[in-house]
This record gives structure tokens, C-alpha cells and sequence, in this order.
């Protein structure tokens, strides 16, 4: 008997999977599994400190497609060159797949994948008497926000995401920046944050947010705007491809029959408009019981367990955004009327290409780089320094331009 | 009161020594460690990120901390943060240890009632500030702001370190409440009898003679809640994660933002070396000037 | 500057056992006592008897449990302590551990906002007479136990109350300095006029500084009178045996027509003895009592009033001799000259003047022949 | 000294000032609770009430996230015994070590004492972000990580420079001479300390074993790295109800309450302890 | 059962202040004593003049800064307090206020694992010597100042130790309660022989418990003698004026061969007293010292050794009563018979025995006219 501990994010969709363990321990009952389970923060952490100092804590890590490409490079995840035929690793959205892959070998399997999309209220719009294109503009967006918007009824034009963090508000301005024309290099790596696509990007969030959206938004992440929207208090809402069925559902949503859908919005370019996140399965260089864990991780992420999940608990629970046998599935287009659209919006996502102009980086809404936590990071806390007030749209660019300087300096220094 | 012996003999320190030792060992350890490891990492180019490029930089961490403007920031915010709540909680806990030191009815209720904030974790304590009472939408206070008529505030947002000295207060006020409580029973009666005889009125038998008193463990409170505060973490950490901007990033917050997204174990070992720097300039300050004045108090 | 009244006061601590092991229930029990204007009434009785508990309770420091208390004919039973204008020397100091000698002295001072210079004048004066001068600026941790007293007695001095309370504020000091002291004391308290309650253990300070003394005994008052008065005329057994040093010697004896006859010795007695003894009916006992200092070598005198025994005890103090003499089951004390030439173990001879016994009924142990009762006298005299 | 008590003194009947004074302190004792009891009520709640614009008060409580808390997956017993044990221990270890510094330094000052204090103290100064790595490097190598005694010692370390400073501000309350009959009286060090010393400390000693519990029991930042499941204490139970997506307010009271009722009951208890001084009457 | 050596010993606190003001650099200076085994030593001195200092040295409580310190021969430097084997009864009592009366008490003997019926024995005989029988179940908190002190001796009298250790044992006692203390702890000195070192400011016990006194002033030694020899041989002024209740009486005199003349008297002088004189060389001048005791009522008598000045103080006594008289610039004091009929303002003649007195030199305050130099003799006593 192997006991192997997975360190996982407290993700519904993992929740899931952990009361899915019985399954597997009925196809492998010598392999006991642990499972760490926190928050995603705390868990990057953990994880962070420990493969970092081959501590080999962990045999199954749940990270991301955000440092799987920096952390296969650094050689502490093994590849997943020996899948079983059975795994049909084609049947995986083949923009999840390249996220994950260096040099297009896998270091990471998915476990559910993202995008970014549009939900608006149906009722409001009619009642406002405006209608929602299936691929709006950030300009469209505002002009919605302010028709729909009636704080004295609980009810703000737009919500977004103003919590400061690389993977909160920075998630989806960046994907606003890429889709205003501005990128984060040029292709000399020279940060470009005060450019003038970036202010435009930054003033539109601003407007949006200041005065269409909720009030104390920089302490608005996903959570957050997701209760808000559930209980009818927005408008509209730009945000992940995840809560589509949590806001369909009417045990949570109060709104569900109302919830509209849309692409994300563009402005000038469509490119990098909406996000593509993948949580995956990786088996760190230092596991302990690497060949547990590779059995482990096949099967959490096959399209077995996403069938087992849809008889166990339905359709709607099954972890999206993975397999394309997953959304040709007759009875997940049932439930998930949004399934098409989801679906279009994570295969159009393009790593490689996320901005009218060519860049040095891959990345649509962050940039696989080790910098980039700490620059998103920062940037966010800026951005949300916009909001409140404390400094002007260009004050604040120029701070986040400095930062990003100072910080590609270092990495520079460091590596002569 | 007694006459003390002043002196300690040769003969007596034996017994000093070996009673002492077990405690200083334990620390010795657990302090030069941690402590030569962060100043040799300070010196070092260590990014976890980067696990090949390993060496020696010099000042290099340090150089790149000083001229950080978000570093001064976030000591300026350590420093507010340290004296807004110090001077908070321990006002407060004077006050509250004063009006619990009475007898009334249900004494013992009303002081576990007033002592509880302090028995929860921080970083739920965070939470419960962050989502039930400043959220400006569901929180309790935008809730009473609302049905009084008012827009409700944008804590967070609006009043960032001010949300979080509050939160800060609420879990420490009671702290000091409990440790100069006890204070406050050891004092000896005959005193006041003294002090009441003597014509003082409440607020003078408390000026001269409570406080005396209170000197020591006063002492204490400032002392330890000074560490707390200038390490506080938790409830930045889960309330504004040092925003907006830099507005709640202390040096704790900023030491973890180096570690945990820049990878950059140079700079926040340095960072980290600032704060213990820090940190013993704000200890000699509270020795010099104000524990002469409050050691006053002590018996001996 | 006060009149300070006691009426049935009691006092009763929480944690006071009941009356187990003939222990008394109170503390303090049917106080009464009225003072004059600036009288200096001293309080006597064997330790534990209540009287820093009666001092306690006219500070208000202590509650009475019963009765009532008045200064100047207001109840104070609602006034704060700081507000009754008293100074106090506490039996244990109390002083303020963290303030020099001349802050402890001059806090009181400071408080009234005295001014400066009033405040330094009043404590450098205080502590001269204290001879604590040099000592102004230590703390009180580093004085020793005399030094200490005489900063709590200082604390008391600087002030100009209405009135004192000293609980045994002497009783560290050496006898010079108490002779001193006393002395001081007594010329302070008549510059001032302030009325002075006084506990002390030792009898010359009673006996010289009180107008009046209040003789209690296990939270009882047993007589209150004039110093010479308790002297001489107590009101009963307890008092006589407690007020000089040494006590009075007591012996069983019967008594017939004029003689009183004891284990060896007999007397006889005066008109006035006999009218007592006569007044105590039928019962042929009582006791008889005799001052040491009524007591001298009578090797050959043989009349009445003589007394034989074996000498057990010789104390040689200086200007006069205790010698202790077993007559029967008694060891009675003798004030003798100072160089006595006896031996222990001698027979020596003691002579007494039959006008200065003091009879005492064998039960109630009350004077015999007072004209008065005794509580109409405590009372009479107040 | 006496043992009469600062309210039996006459005038200090409470009048109309004490009953408002009463009243004042029921509540702010009420109002500091509040926060908490809006967390119990909040974990009765279903995670749809739990957030609402108006706040409910009346509401039908449900026990559902207590179960879920307290299901069988969520390992509450594991992570609560694993905090009672590195609490209980770390503060029963700090306080054997603290007590005996604290004594000698109380009672046989030195010059040094002074600084002593200031030291120890100092060791605090460093924050543990600043030395999460050295310390998890160390531990790693000594095969520390995620285990009890690892932990126990690290919160020894943490509280101890506490509670040598809060044990010897209260043994200075402590007339020397009594230590000083005690020595005449033929009692040893250790004799002294626990027949003499401790339990006339007694109340101090109970608010610092509190303390170091509460602040042991509460520690979240070291738990949550250097453990993973073996000795993962009630925090990392705790941390493990946050989530990035979905609501999960009320599960999250629901764990918090249940991490937080062994420590405030045991706080109802241990304050019992902080009676009266007993000095009284020792000295002149 | 110890001989306790002190050698040289002094005591500097370091919290003392330096020569100011007439102060004495040292609590405790050069101490020399050795007692004899099972003596029982009296220290007496003004207070805060080293005497509790002492004490604590030999307990071990205080470390002393020069000297050396022997119990039994060995030096005790390195000997902790609590293996001396020494009972103390502190001047500040020091009770453990957590422990009732009987624990207190119990407290050494149950470390030294006494069987418990002994303690039990031991305390109760204790607690009934001290009439505390009643209080044995009370915390010190409950008692009052003279039950404490009483506990706090009942600590040492359980105990059988090689020294005793008593600072100010009585000073909270009535009196009665103190003639039978100092009778009972005379009574267990002799029973048990242990070597006692006792501190009083009470006259009469440190005559007549003391084999021999320790004068003290100023941290030094003044006198080692015996009780008589002290009284009737001080070696200096201090000590004559220490000893001796009131205190002897100086005045200033010239002489001229056989005659003393001071302002207002005269007396004439014995050929011991004029040889005395003579040594003294050619100063002119020198102190009189008469005791009050010594000074007798004498309205008729003109000769040698005549005081006649305005009565100023009456002080009645009971047995005697004090008169002080002005002589000149100074207040005389006389012990006069009980039933003075003088009033205040009066002028009274008083007379005394022109061998009764005592010379000093004016200068260095030594006694006149004894054969051996006072520190020499302190030492040969010793
Ligand atoms: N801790 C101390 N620090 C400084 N000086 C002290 C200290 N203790 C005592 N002294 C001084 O040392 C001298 C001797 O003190 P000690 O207590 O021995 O006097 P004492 O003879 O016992 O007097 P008393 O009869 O008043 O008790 C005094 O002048 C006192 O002020
Ligand atoms: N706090 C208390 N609780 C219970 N009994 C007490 C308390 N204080 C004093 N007593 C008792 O009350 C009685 C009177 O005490 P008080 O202090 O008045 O005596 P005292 O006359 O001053 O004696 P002393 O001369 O010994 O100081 C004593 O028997 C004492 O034991
Ligand atoms: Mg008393
Ligand atoms: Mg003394």
C-alpha cells in the first residue's frame, strides 16, 4: 500500500474530486491518497517553498498554467510523456494543451479549464431597452452599464473585478489592456505600461467602475461579484467561464433564469480578450511516489472521471474547459446552455498571440514569466490605488512602469 | 515593600545562572539561526524561481530595498500602524480594565464577553471584519449607515489603514485589558487607603497611584503589543492585501510579497534584516523613554 | 477641631469565623464614645482587641457593620474617606513605594495645591523633627523599618486635618527618639488643637500623651477615663492588671469583719474597704490586688499587709529591681530598690499599705466600692 | 493591609454613577462580542442567508454547516487534537522555561537583567515571513516538517519571550522578603518556587498560560507552512474552508466557530483564575 | 549551639548615596563580635543604625562588602541563607500570605520532613505560647498587626536552629502580651541554648533578656558589655545617653580642682573623679552626666550637687512622676515621687549624689576616668 498526498486547491470542482476518491480506490485500492487541501494563495505558497527546496512534501500538485511552463523549465515537474493510449490526449482542448506543454511536451494534466466571458441580466436589458451582441465592445459595455445602472434599487451597472492580485483584478484588466492594443513588452522586453492603449484601458475600467459599479469594488474578486450578481445586484458581469453554471443554478442564483451570456468584451482588437486558466495535475521531480501519482493524476483527469462525475453528481458538475469530448457530450449541452459559448471562447484564446502587436511572452492575462506574480501583483495593487482614489490613471501607470523596470532590472543583474 | 538586596552576591548568581540557562539556550538557538541564515541570504542572489542563478550580490538586495519607494511606504505604514493601535488599545484596555475591575453584577460574564475578541484567529478575524462588518454592501455597518440614511463607507477602499487599526484595536484591546486586569488586582490596598486619606480624588488616586502601579505591566503591554503590531500580517493579509496601493502594505506584508511573488529571497531577507533593525530602534526607544518612566511603578 | 462621636458601633469582618473557640463574633463591638473638640484620646488593649479596626472605621476605610459614626454631629456613613479631611499613620506604613521620602510627605500637599514653597517649608520642617532629614530623597525600599515609620508618621505631620489617627506610629523607633517623638507629638497637638486618636502598646505614651484612654478588650471597650483615673480607680480586674507595668499582682483571699486573709498573709482593712466587701454580700472571697511599685522590702515588719516568699525571678534594670516572689500559687512582682542584695531561691519579705489594694469581686471581677457603675462612669466621663 | 475590599468602603455605595457604569461595561462587553456571535449566527445560517443586503437575525437555523464542518472527510478531531497537543505543549514547555528565568531574574537582579529582557524580547522582532525560508530549510534537514515536536517547538519559541517578560512583571509584584523568609525557612529554589512563589503567581501565571495558549492556538502563518496533514493544526482546518470560488461564507463560520469554541472555553474557564492578589498582609 | 563570628564586617548598599549631608558612607562598618556558644546577643542601637543590616548578614541575606563572617569556624561566605540553619523573624514580618496561620508556622519544619505529628505538636505548643490558637486556620490577611507579628515569631520559635534570628520581635505587643513573650523566649533560650541575636528598641527587654548588648550608632559599634556593666559603665556618651530610660541628663561644667561648676550648680568630687579630670589634661571643661533617677526632690538641702531651676514638663507616670527642669539652657529631667505637688512654672530644687555621676570629655565624648580605652575594652570584653 502507497499513500500519496495531493495538494490541492479548495476549488469546488476539486471538492469533487476528493468525494470521487472512493472511485478510484475501488480501481487502485493499494494507493491511498492524502489530499492538502487550501486556499489558492496559501497553496501556491506551500507548494512554492516546497518544490523550490526539492522538499518532495507532495507527490500530486495542482498548479496552474501559469507556472507549469516556468516550472517545467526549471526542471521540478516530470513530463507526462508515457500516457496510456486509453488517456486520449487529443481529445484535450488543444489551447489547454499547449499552456501546459514546453517545447510541446505536457508537464501538467488539466483538471478543468477557464475562459472569460460576458453574463448580463435579461430583464434589465429589456427593461432598458438595449440588447446584448454576442461579441460587445468595452465602449458598449459602459454605455449598458449606465442604463442599466440604479444603486437607490441595490442594482450597479457593471461589476468587475477591482481586488488587487495577479489572478484577480489583473486577470481581467489585462485581458482589457490586450484588448485596447497595449501589451505589457515590447519585443526588447522594455515594459510598456505608460503607453497610451494602457491609459485608455485603465480610464475605461475606472469610469466603469467608479461610477457604474458597486461600491467598495477593489475588495471585489470573483467570490465576491459572483455573490453580488447572484443576488441580483449587477448589471452586468465580466468574469470566468466557471460561473456559468453556478449562476444557471437556482439553488444558488436568484437570477438564474435571467443570467444572459455574451463574449468577453473587445475594443480595438479582439485578440487576448478572453482569458484561458487551466488548473492541472503535475507530479513534482521530488515526488516521492512518482508512479502512484502519475496514476493518480491520469485518472483525475480522464474522460472517464468526467463521465464518472456526470453520473455521480450530473453534468453540471463535471470540471469543464478540458476535453472536447466534454462539450460534444448530449447531456452536458442540456444542462449548459452556454456550453457552445464557452467553449468558443477557450479555443479562440491564443497564448502566443494575446495582443494586436507582437510580444516577447506568452500569456494572455498574465506572462509566463517568474516576474510576473510580482509585477501582477503590484500593478493590481495600483490599479485598485486608481480606483480609491489615491493616485490619477497616469501616476499610477508611471509607478507600475517603474516597478516593472525595477524588477526586469534585477532579474537582469541576477543573471549575469 | 522591603529592603531588597540590591546586590547580587557571587554565591547567589549560581542559582540565577542555571535557572536562566534552559530559557536562554532554547532562544539563543532560535534566534542566531534563522537570524545568520537571513543575513547570509540577504547577501546572497536567491530567487526561488530561479534556482540556477545562485551567488554572492553583496549590497546589492540592499541597495535595491532602499531605493524601493514602496519599502519607505511600507515602513511608514508599520510605524503608523505600531503607534495608531498601541496608543488605541492600550488607552482603551486601561479604560476597560478600570470599569471591569469593579464589582457589579455579572462581572465575570461581561469580561469574558469583552476579553473574547482576543481567543480568535487573525486571520479570521480578517474575514469576519472584511465580509460581515465593512463590506460596503453586506456588511453590518453600511447596513446601519444605510437604515440611518447615510451612504454606507467604502472601509476598505476609502479608509484602508484606518479599517485595519480598527480591526487590529478590536483583537488587542483586549489583550491589554486582560494583562493590566491583573495588574490591576495585585495592587495593595493599603495604598489607596493611603492615597483616600490623603484627599486624593478618583482621577489623582489613579494619576499617582494606579499608574505607578501599573508601570510595569504597562511596560509589558506597550512592549509585547509593539512586536505584535509591527509583525502584524494576518489581517492585511486577508482583509486589503496591503492595498489599495501601498496604503496597508507594512514591512511584514511587504517581506512577504518579496518572498511569495518576487521569489526574491535576497530582498526580503534584507527586508527582513530592516525590520529587526527596525525594530530594536523602537525597543531602545521604549526602554530609554518610557520605561523609566513607567518602572517607576515597581515595588523594588 | 472636631468632635468626633461613635455611637454603638460595630463591626463584623466577612470572613470573620463565628464565635468558635471562644472567639468573639465582632471585631468591634457597642463603641460609644464621644470626643471633645480637639481632644487626644489614646486607645489601649492587648493586640487583636480591634483598635486599628476602630481607627479604620472613623477613616472610613472599614464599615461599620452597626451603629453610627459623626464628625462634627454629621453622619458620615456616606462620606468617601476623602472627603473626611483625616490624616492617618497606618500600622503597617502604607507608604507609596514608588515616590521619595519628601513626595511621600508632601503628596497630600500637592494635592490640596499647596503652594511650592508652603509644601517644601511643611516637609523640611516634618522631616527635621523626624530626623529623616538626609533621607528625603530615597525610596522607601531603601530605609530601614524605624525610617520607615517615621515617613508614615511624617505623611500624617505635614498635614493640618481634622483629625489624627496614629496606629502605633512609635513603635519602631528607639527610646530616645520616641521620647522625642512623643514630645513632639504632644506639642504639635497643642499648637493645632487636633483631635488625636492614638493607639499605642506602650504605657508612658499612653499615660502621658492621652486625655483620655479607652481600655478595650476583644472589640469591647472596658473603661474609658483620665490616665491618673485608670490608674487608680479601674473599673474592673482587666483594667487594673493592664494598665501598669508590671501588672499588678492579684491574690485569692477571704475576708472577715475587717482582716483579709490570704494563702500567707492577711491585712486589714479600712472603713471604706469594708463598706465594699459589706456592699458584695454574702461571699467571703474576692480578689486582691497590688501594684509592684506598692510592694518594698520588709525584712522586719511584721504588721499587716506582709507578704513571704521564695524569690524566683530577679530583674535588675537599672534604677529600680522586679523581683518575683511565689507566695502560695502565685508569682507576685515587687518594684525594688536597685541594688537588692538577694538571692534567687531567698526568702524575702514584701510589704504593702493596705490604703492602696484594690478589691475585686471574685466573679465579675468589677471593682468593689466604686461609687458609680461602671458603664454610667465610662459614659459619665465621656 | 487589610482585606477589606475597595467597594465595601462607605461612600462607595454604588449609586446612579455605578449602575451606569455597569451598564456602559455590559455594553461594550456586548459589543466587542458582537463580531463573534454574529460569526455563530452567520454559521446557522444557509450559505444564501448568510449574505443578504439586510441583515436577518431571525432566521431558521440550520445545522447543515456545522455537519459539513464536522463531516468525517473535513478530519475536525485530527486537526483539533493536533492543536491541543502543540498548544498544551508549547505553553506547558514555555512556561517550565520561562518560570525558572523569570524567577531568577525577579528575584536575584543582576545588571544584566535589564538587558536580558531586551534580548529576549528582540528575538520576536524578526517577522516570520522574513525567516520562513531559513527556518524551513533547517527543519527540512532535521526532518521537522509536519510534525508535532516541529511545531511544538516552534511555538515555544514564538511565545517564550512572552512569557518570561508577563511571569516576571507578575513575580515583581512578589515581596522579595517572602523569598527571603523562604530561604531562612530551609526551602530550595525549587521548593520556593512551587510552594511559595507559584501560587501566590498564581493569577498571573493563569493569564500567561492563556495567553501563550490563545496565541500558539491561533497561529496560522507557521502551521499553514510547515505542516501538511500530520501535524496540521485547527488553522490550517481553518484556511482549508476559504475558497477562491463559490460561497462559502457560512462553512467557513461554521469551521471558524468550531476552531475558536475549545479556546474561548477554556478562556471562560481560565479567567476565573485571574482572582484577587494574595499579597495582602504579608509584609509590613 | 554556634558560635557566630562577624570579623571586620561592613555593609555598603549600593543604592546609597555617597557622604552627603552628614550621612555615613556605610549601613554596617568594621563589626567585630564573637559570641560564646549559645549566648544570647542584644543589638540596640538608634533606629537606622545598622541592626536589621546585621541580622541579615549573618541569615545570609545580605552579602557583606568586607569582612568575613563565621558560623562554628567556618566561614560562611558561600553558605546560602537556607543552610545555615538559622531562624529569623523578620521586622517586616514577611508572611506567606497564601498560607494560613498553621502552615506558616508548619512551613520549615514540613520542608525538613518533620513526621507530622510533631509539626502538628510543635505548632500547637507554638501557637498556645502566642495566643494564637484561635487563628491557626486564618491567612495572614485576616489578622491584626500584633497577631502577624506573633505569627511571624511562632515561625521561629517552632524551629530548632542553630541561631535566632529576632528583629524587633515584640515592637507590635501590648505590654502584657510582652512580659510574657520576653519570659517564654528567655525560658526556650535557656531550654534550648541556641545562640540568639535579638533587636529591640525596648529598654527593659534588651536588660534583662541580653547577656550581653550591642550598642550601635551609625553603623559602628559603641559598646560591647554586659546589661549592668552598660548602664553603670558606658564607655561614652552615646551610649550613657542611650541606656537608661529617660535618658541620662548632661550638662556642661568647668572644674577647678575638687569643684565642678556648671551654670546654676556645683558639686565637689571624689579622688577617683578628680584623678579622672586631671588625665584629661588642662581643659577646663567637660560633660556631666546624671541619671533622672539619680535626681531627688530637695527644697531644703544646700550643699554639694544642687540643680535648682523652673519646672517646664510634669509628666505622671502612675508609680513615679518625670518633672524636666530648666537648668540654664538645658531641660533636666528627674524621676520624682509619684504625688509631686509642683505646679508648671514652679521653681524646684533638686539634688543628687555627687558619686552617682558620670564625666565625659567635652571633646571626643569618652568617659573620663575608666581605666581601659574604650575600644580595647569593647574588644576584651568580646
Ligand atoms: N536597601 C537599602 N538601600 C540603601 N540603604 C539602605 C537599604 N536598607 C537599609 N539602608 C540604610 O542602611 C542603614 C541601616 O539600616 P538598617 O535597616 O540596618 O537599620 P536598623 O538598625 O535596623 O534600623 P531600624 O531600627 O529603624 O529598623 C539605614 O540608614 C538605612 O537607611
Ligand atoms: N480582615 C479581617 N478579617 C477577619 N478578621 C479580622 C480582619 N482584620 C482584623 N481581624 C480581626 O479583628 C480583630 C481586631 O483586629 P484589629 O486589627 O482591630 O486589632 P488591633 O487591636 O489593632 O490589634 P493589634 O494591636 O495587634 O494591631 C482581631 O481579632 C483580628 O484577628
Ligand atoms: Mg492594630
Ligand atoms: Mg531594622
Amino acid at each position: 500500500q502507497t499513500t500519496i498526498t495531493v495538494a490541492t486547491v479548495n476549488n469546488p470542482d476539486m471538492v469533487t474530486m476528493q468525494k470521487m476518491t472512493r472511485a478510484f480506490n475501488e480501481a487502485h485500492p493499494d494507493i491511498k491518497v492524502n489530499y492538502v487541501t487550501l486556499a489558492e494563495n496559501e497553496l501556491r505558497q506551500k507548494i512554492t517553498t516546497d518544490i523550490s527546496s526539492g522538499g518532495g512534501q507532495y507527490d500530486v500538485i495542482t498548479v496552474s498554467n501559469y507556472e507549469t511552463p516556468i516550472w517545467a523549465k526549471n526542471g521540478w515537474l516530470k513530463a507526462m510523456d508515457h500516457l496510456p493510449e486509453s488517456y486520449q490526449v487529443d481529445d484535450l482542448i488543444p489551447s489547454v494543451r499547449q499552456g501546459l506543454s514546453v517545447d510541446d511536451k505536457l508537464y501538467a494534466l488539466p483538471f478543468y479549464a477557464e475562459s472569460s466571458m460576458t453574463y448580463y441580466r435579461k430583464d434589465l436589458f429589456k427593461k432598458a431597452g438595449i440588447e446584448m451582441p454576442d461579441h460587445p465592445t468595452w465602449s458598449q459595455m459602459q454605455d449598458f452599464a449606465q442604463k442599466v445602472h440604479d444603486p437607490k434599487n441595490g442594482v450597479y451597472g457593471i461589476c468587475l473585478r477591482g481586488l488587487p492580485g495577479w489572478g484577480e483584478n489583473m486577470a481581467l484588466f489585462s485581458t482589457m489592456v490586450n484588448s485596447f492594443g497595449g501589451r505589457w513588452f515590447n519585443e526588447q522586453w522594455e515594459p510598456q505600461l505608460t503607453s497610451q492603449q494602457w491609459k485608455n484601458a485603465a480610464n475605461a475600467y475606472k469610469t466603469m467602475l467608479t461610477q457604474y459599479g458597486p461600491p467598495g469594488s477593489t475588495s471585489n474578486g470573483f467570490t465576491e461579484s459572483e455573490t453580488l450578481f447572484a443576488n441580483g445586484q449587477c448589471g452586468m458581469w465580466v468574469d470566468s467561464t466557471v460561473a456559468a453554471g453556478y449562476l444557471s443554478n437556482p439553488d444558488n442564483s436568484k437570477v438564474a433564469d435571467q443570467v444572459g451570456f455574451a463574449q468577453a468584451p473587445h475594443e480595438t482588437t479582439e485578440a487576448g480578450s478572453s482569458w484561458l486558466y487551466a488548473w492541472a495535475l503535475a507530479v513534482p521531480e521530488s515526488a516521492k511516489k512518482p508512479d502512484a501519482a502519475q496514476t493518480f493524476v491520469d485518472w483525475a483527469t480522464s474522460a472517464d472521471y468526467i463521465q464518472s462525475v456526470a453520473d455521480a453528481h450530473g453534468w453540471l458538475s463535471v470540471p469543464p474547459g478540458t476535453r472536447e469530448s466534454t462539450y460534444e457530450s448530449q447531456g452536458y449541452q442540456k444542462v449548459a446552455p452556454f456550453a457552445g459559448l464557452v467553449e468558443e471562447a477557450i479555443n479562440s484564446a491564443d497564448p502566443e498571440h494575446p495582443t494586436a502587436e507582437p510580444v516577447p511572452y506568452t500569456g494572455i492575462q498574465f506572462i509566463s514569466i517568474p516576474q510576473f506574480q510580482a509585477i501582477g501583483t503590484r500593478v493590481g495593487q495600483i490599479m485598485a490605488g486608481i480606483l480609491s482614489g489615491q493616485s490619477s490613471v497616469d501616476e499610477g501607470l508611471e509607478q507600475a512602469q517603474a516597478f516593472t523596470e525595477r524588477l526586469m532590472r534585477r532579474a537582469e543583474v541576477t543573471r549575469k | 515593600m522591603s529592603a531588597s538586596p540590591t546586590n547580587a552576591s557571587p554565591k547567589r548568581r549560581a542559582p540565577t545562572r542555571r535557572l536562566m540557562a534552559p530559557a536562554v539556550l532554547f532562544l539563543l538557538i532560535w534566534m542566531i539561526v534563522p537570524l545568520a541564515m537571513t543575513l547570509y541570504y540577504s547577501l546572497q542572489d536567491y530567487n526561488l524561481m530561479m534556482p540556477d542563478m545562485r551567488g554572492f550580490a553583496g549590497f546589492l538586495s540592499y541597495e535595491l530595498l532602499f531605493t524601493d519607494p514602496v519599502f519607505w511606504d511600507a515602513l511608514l505604514n508599520t510605524l503608523l500602524l505600531v503607534a495608531t493601535c498601541l496608543l488605541i488599545t492600550v488607552v482603551a484596555g486601561l479604560a476597560l480594565a478600570l470599569l471591569f475591575n469593579r464589582t457589579f453584577v455579572g462581572r465575570g460574564i461581561a469580561r469574558t464577553l469583552a476579553i473574547s475578541p482576543f481567543f480568535v484567529m487573525p486571520v479570521v478575524t480578517g474575514l469576519i471584519w472584511k465580509y460581515m462588518l465593512l463590506d460596503p454592501v453586506y456588511g453590518l455597518f453600511s447596513w446601519v449607515m444605510r437604515s440611518m440614511g447615510f451612504e454606507p463607507i467604502e472601509w476598505l477602499s476609502s479608509y484602508p489603514l484606518l479599517s485595519v487599526v480598527m480591526m487590529i484595536s478590536w483583537e488587542w484591546t483586549p489583550f491589554a485589558l486582560l494583562i493590566l486586569l491583573t495588574g490591576l488586582q495585585s495592587l495593595p490596598e493599603d495604598q489607596l487607603e493611603a492615597v483616600r486619606l490623603d484627599g486624593a480624588n478618583r482621577w489623582q488616586e489613579f494619576r499617582h497611584i494606579v499608574l505607578p502601579h501599573l508601570g510595569q505591566v504597562l511596560y509589558v503591554v506597550v512592549m509585547l503589543e509593539s512586536i505584535f503590531f509591527l509583525t502584524s500580517f494576518a489581517e492585511i493579509y486577508a482583509t486589503t492585501s496591503g492595498g489599495p496601493g501601498t496604503a496597508t502594505t507594512n514591512l511584514p506584508y511587504y517581506i512577504y510579497l518579496g518572498a511569495f511573488y518576487q521569489y526574491d529571497i535576497g530582498l526580503s531577507s534584507a527586508a527582513a534584516i530592516g525590520a529587526v533593525v527596525l525594530a530594536n530602534i523602537c525597543a531602545i526607544f521604549l526602554i530609554r523613554f518610557v520605561a523609566g518612566n513607567l518602572n517607576a511603578g515597581s515595588q523594588r | 477641631m472636631a468632635i468626633v462621636e461613635l455611637k454603638d458601633v460595630a463591626k463584623r469582618y466577612d470572613s470573620m469565623p463565628g464565635k468558635k473557640g471562644g472567639e468573639h463574633a465582632n471585631a468591634v463591638e457597642d463603641f460609644n464614645l464621644i470626643t471633645r473638640d480637639g481632644e487626644f484620646v489614646v486607645l489601649v488593649g492587648p493586640s487583636g482587641c480591634g483598635k486599628s479596626t476602630t481607627m479604620r472605621m472613623i477613616a472610613g476605610l472599614e464599615h461599620n457593620t452597626a451603629g453610627e459614626i459623626r464628625i462634627n454631629g454629621q453622619d458620615v456613613s456616606a462620606v468617601e474617606p476623602r472627603d473626611r479631611d483625616i490624616a492617618m499613620v497606618f500600622q503597617s506604613y502604607a507608604l507609596y513605594p514608588h515616590m521619595s521620602v519628601y513626595h511621600n510627605m508632601a503628596f497630600a500637599l500637592e494635592l490640596k495645591k499647596t503652594p511650592k514653597d508652603e509644601v517644601k517649608k511643611r516637609v523640611q520642617e516634618a522631616a527635621k523633627i523626624l530626623d529623616i532629614e538626609h533621607l528625603l530623597d530615597r525610596k522607601p525600599r531603601a530605609l530601614s523599618g524605624g525610617q520607615r515609620q517615621r515617613v508614615a508618621l511624617g505623611r500624617a505631620l505635614v498635614r493640618q486635618p481634622q483629625v489624627f489617627l496614629m496606629d502605633e506610629p512609635l513603635s519602631n523607633l528607639d527610646a530616645r527618639l520616641r521620647v522625642e517623638m512623643r514630645a513632639e507629638i504632644t506639642r504639635l497637638h497643642r499648637r493645632l488643637g487636633v483631635t488625636t486618636f492614638y493607639v499605642t502598646h506602650d504605657q508612658t505614651e499612653a499615660m502621658t500623651m492621652g486625655q483620655r484612654i479607652v481600655v478595650m478588650r476583644d472589640g469591647r471597650i472596658q473603661q474609658i477615663d483620665t490616665p491618673y483615673n485608670l490608674y487608680e480607680r479601674p473599673l474592673n480586674r482587666f483594667v487594673a492588671g493592664f494598665i501598669g507595668t508590671p501588672s499588678m499582682n492579684f491574690l485569692q483571699a477571704d475576708y472577715q469583719g475587717d482582716t483579709l486573709r490570704g494563702e500567707g498573709f492577711s491585712c486589714s482593712l479600712n472603713p471604706h474597704q469594708q463598706a465594699a466587701l459589706g456592699d458584695a454580700g454574702q461571699r467571703a472571697r474576692c480578689w486582691l490586688g497590688i501594684r509592684p511599685e506598692h510592694l518594698h522590702q520588709a525584712d522586719t515588719f511584721t504588721g499587716s499587709g506582709r507578704l513571704e516568699g521564695a524569690v524566683e525571678v530577679i530583674e535588675p534594670l537599672g534604677p529600680v529591681t522586679m523581683a518575683q516572689v511565689r507566695i502560695g500559687e502565685t508569682l507576685v512582682t515587687a518594684q525594688l530598690a536597685a541594688h537588692l542584695e538577694v538571692q534567687i531561691g531567698d526568702t524575702l519579705a514584701l510589704a504593702f499599705d493596705p490604703d492602696h489594694v484594690h478589691l475585686f469581686d471574685i466573679d465579675s471581677d468589677r471593682t468593689l466600692g466604686l461609687e458609680t457603675d461602671p458603664a454610667v462612669s465610662a459614659q459619665a466621663t465621656a | 493591609m487589610t482585606a477589606s475590599t475597595v467597594d465595601k468602603t462607605p461612600g462607595r455605595k454604588s449609586g446612579a454613577g455605578g449602575t451606569a457604569l455597569t451598564l456602559l461595561a455590559w455594553l461594550i462587553g456586548i459589543t466587542m462580542f458582537f463580531p463573534i456571535l454574529w460569526v455563530v449566527l452567520t454559521a446557522l445560517k444557509t450559505e444564501q442567508t448568510a449574505f443578504s443586503m439586510t441583515p436577518t437575525f431571525i432566521f431558521s437555523p440550520t445545522l447543515e454547516s456545522f455537519k459539513s464542518a464536522l463531516a468525517q472527510g473535513s478530519g475536525y478531531w485530527h486537526y483539533a487534537l493536533n492543536s491541543v497537543i502543540t498548544a498544551l505543549g508549547s505553553t506547558l514547555v514555555g512556561l517550565a522555561l520561562a518560570i525558572p528565568a523569570a524567577y531568577a531574574m525577579a528575584f536575584y537582579p543582576s545588571k544584566r537583567t535589564d538587558f536580558t529582557l531586551v534580548w529576549m524580547v528582540s528575538t520576536k522582532f524578526i517577522p516570520a515571513v522574513g525567516v520562513l525560508i531559513p527556518v524551513f530549510l533547517v527543519y527540512r534537514s532535521l526532518g521537522l516538517l509536519d510534525t508535532r515536536l516541529g511545531l511544538t517547538m516552534l511555538f515555544t519559541s514564538m511565545n517564550l519571550p512572552i512569557m518570561v517578560w508577563m511571569v516576571y512583571s507578575y513575580f515583581r509584584d512578589i515581596p522579595v522578603d517572602i523569598v527571603e523568609a523562604a530561604s531562612i525557612d530551609g526551602a530550595s529554589t525549587a521548593q520556593t518556587m512551587f510552594r511559595v512563589i507559584l501560587p501566590l503567581a498564581l493569577p498571573g501565571l493563569a493569564s500567561t498560560g492563556l495567553l501563550a495558549l490563545i496565541l500558539a492556538w491561533n497561529e496560522s502563518f507557521w502551521s499553514l507552512t510547515m505542516t501538511d496533514y500530520h501535524a496540521a493544526t485547527l488553522a490550517v482546518y481553518t484556511a482549508s474552508f476559504k475558497s477562491g470560488e463559490g460561497l462559502f461564507w457560512a462553512r467557513l463560520s461554521a469551521a471558524s466557530v468550531m476552531t475558536i469554541a475549545p479556546i474561548v472555553v477554556l478562556g471562560w474557564f481560565a479567567q476565573r483564575q485571574m482572582v484577587r492578589g494574595l499579597t495582602f498582609g504579608a509584609v509590613k
